[in-house]
């Protein structure tokens, strides 16, 4: 249940002098269970961030590389990709799966969801504003596939340090949703009412904090978008 | 002074609001006193009356958490005091003081009731207590509201535990997602609900179209040095689009996107994006 | 990891008296294979379909209960729920999964969750049934919220003025709540008495005589403000 401070204790350590067996089992239950329940690649510094401690690379490695060992021989594969990590089907089981999938259509993940409509009704915003409504960072690959769906644009840019873009929906993302104009957008007064707020600031939003991305970066990356 | 209560009435866990958290927020403020009796200030009636599901609710937390007796209350006063409410709801949230009025009248009715002589028995000789029904009402919604308390323990899907759905690579046809209007709505109510207690996000239909004015006018603006005013103001199209637009300029103008410039009184005036 | 009681003999027949061992990995393979990579609970009969050879129920009840048990002690495990079995993160892991997906479903308001309740354990209702319960309105957005994630529906409507919808939960309400049937529900609390009637109740008029006396006037005052 626990994974705290080591024990200090020989044992089949697969690396570190100090680091139990039990202790690293219960770290390779973990990469694994966020692994599997994974939309997306993740990758070593994502996964570093499952812990509190700090675990290092080699180390994560190490586990993968053990877990992808555990993987061999079953309908599941650990395969790493350019971005990630990510467990996938192996393509020859693929006949006995498409027996029964009459072909979901894919979703988008929460993060891209929640970017698009907070776009949507607060346009136009910053990256930075995304964030801060958010409460957690945006990552570049969550306003690359609104971009590149032709969703959003940039419009234009905040006169401020960075001058960070600015994000709009665009007519296309009307169209396709089958709106005539924002006013089409489902009314948003009284949600507040059906949710609990969260109380107090938790851990993992202060953790996200670090991870925000400076703003000049993400101006820069997206610059060649602005049309 | 009240009805003497047996342990027997408490032997279930008075329902709390949740542990530790204000019951509601005043402007930001944390408010943490819930009322003693139902006389609650006119000027906090509103928070108070949010924080609790109903009249129902209400009635069912002075019973258990006060000792009180809301069948005994002092009738004078709480009439007097709940036509100040009436006043002071008679503005805005007329519907939601509705529902109290109603409970404190049938408060006041069964008291006069019991202000009578003594009812005959019924067909089962069982007294005619005109309590009887509202009990009943009070336990039934308080068996609802601790299985609704229950229910939010349970691990939820998604929110306490994530399903698995390893990826299946299909061939080269790349669907894309579809999304509809629910989908904004719902992702709206994730945001609201990781939201902290002092950052609202109201956003009103009324907001939304100035919103999307502010778009129009960067659009419009984009790749123009100097835009006459007037160019950005479509006269036939209304005197409510004329004052939306104008207030999606003032909008962008303290937002620091645009900029609006004039070299002297009564010389035209010119808008142009903050920076390009 | 071994499904053992079956006769070792030769043969390719995944069903039929000659089935090998070999055979009957494969089958939990592809079977675990398509669990994993599911995206909604799949019962026993779309389970049957991943094959073209008929497959008993029987066994693939055994298979199933055998992966279960191939998967206690992990991160993951193998649920039955109202719609099918399904694979799941333990809800235990979910501090450390919730750190690199910080976006979640919103924890609703009592008011949704009252709501809920009452139809989760009074189905079929009206939503006149649900207000008189609750003693107050119920506004279109609750039951909307619950609607749109799927966990009530319209069943048919009410035979009264009006053909009020009558509503039930679904069996996706049961498969995220983790329960096979209704009969699961956590059992409702046997209330007692609230207040137990007073027999003497002349005593009750005795005690705040004077707060009642002046009763006439206000009933007068009451009338023109009441409605």
């Amino acid at each position: 249940m626990y994974f705290a401070p080591v024990p200090r204790k020989p044992g089949r350590a697969i690396s570190g002098p100090m680091t139990t067996i039990t202790d690293l089992n219960y770290l390779k239950i973990v990469l694994e269970t966020a692994l599997l329940t994974a939309t997306e690649p993740l990758s070593v510094s994502q996964l570093k961030k499952l812990f509190t401690e700090d675990i290092k690379a080699a180390l994560l490695n190490d586990i993968l590389d053990d877990i992808q060992a555990d993987w061999r021989g079953r309908g599941v594969e650990l395969v790493k990709l350019a971005s990630g990590w990510r467990f996938r089907a192996r393509a020859e089981f693929t006949p006995y799966l498409s027996r029964l999938n009459p072909e979901k259509p894919p979703r988008y993940s929460r993060a891209v969801m929640e970017t698009l409509a907070i776009i949507a009704y607060r346009q136009p915003v910053t990256r930075g504003d995304i964030e801060s409504i958010r409460g957690v960072s945006v990552s570049t690959s969550v306003m690359q596939t609104l971009l590149e769906r032709g969703w959003i644009e940039v419009i234009g840019h905040k006169d401020v340090p960075g001058r960070p873009g600015l994000y709009a929906t665009t007519r296309k993302f009307l169209d396709d949703l089958g709106f005539v104009s924002l006013r089409d957008l489902p009314p948003l007064a009284d949600l507040g009412t059906l949710v609990i707020p969260d109380a107090q600031p938790q851990e993992i939003g202060s953790e996200d904090a670090e991870d925000t991305l400076p703003l000049d970066d993400e101006a820069d990356n997206l610059e060649p978008q602005a049309d | 002074m009240s009805t003497p209560t047996t342990p027997d009435n408490f032997a279930l866990t008075a329902p709390e609001l949740p542990a530790g958290l204000p019951i509601a927020h005043v402007f930001g403020q944390p408010v943490l006193e819930v009322p003693q009796d139902l006389f609650i200030p006119p000027d906090a009636l509103q928070v108070i009356l949010e924080s609790f599901e109903g009249p129902l609710d209400l009635l069912l937390y002075l019973i258990r958490k006060q000792n009180l007796d809301v069948l005994n209350i002092p009738m004078a006063d709480i009439t007097r005091q709940y036509m100040g409410y009436v006043d002071a709801m008679r503005a805005e949230r007329l519907e939601l003081a509705a529902e109290y009025l109603l409970m404190a009248a049938l408060l006041i009715e069964i008291k006069s009731r019991l202000l009578l002589p003594r009812p005959p028995l019924d067909e089962e000789g069982e007294p005619d207590d005109p309590r009887a029904e509202l009990v009943r009402r009070l336990l039934d919604y308080e068996q609802m509201k601790l299985a609704a308390l229950e229910l939010d323990k349970l691990p939820q899907a998604d929110r306490d535990f994530a399903w698995l759905a390893v990826l299946i690579e299909q061939g080269a046809e790349a669907r894309l997602p579809d999304v509809a209007a629910v989908d904004l709505r719902q992702a709206w109510l994730a945001i609201l609900s990781r939201a902290k207690h002092k950052r609202s996000h109201k956003v009103e239909k009324d907001e939304l179209s100035v919103r999307e004015q502010m778009s129009w006018i960067l659009r419009y603006l984009s790749g123009r040095e100097y835009v006459p005013f007037e160019e950005l103001f479509e006269v036939d199209k209304g005197v409510a689009h004329l004052v939306v637009n104008f207030i999606a300029v003032l909008e962008l103008v303290k937002e620091g996107l645009i900029k609006v410039s004039q070299d002297a009184a009564y010389q035209p005036i010119y808008v142009r994006i903050a920076i390009n």
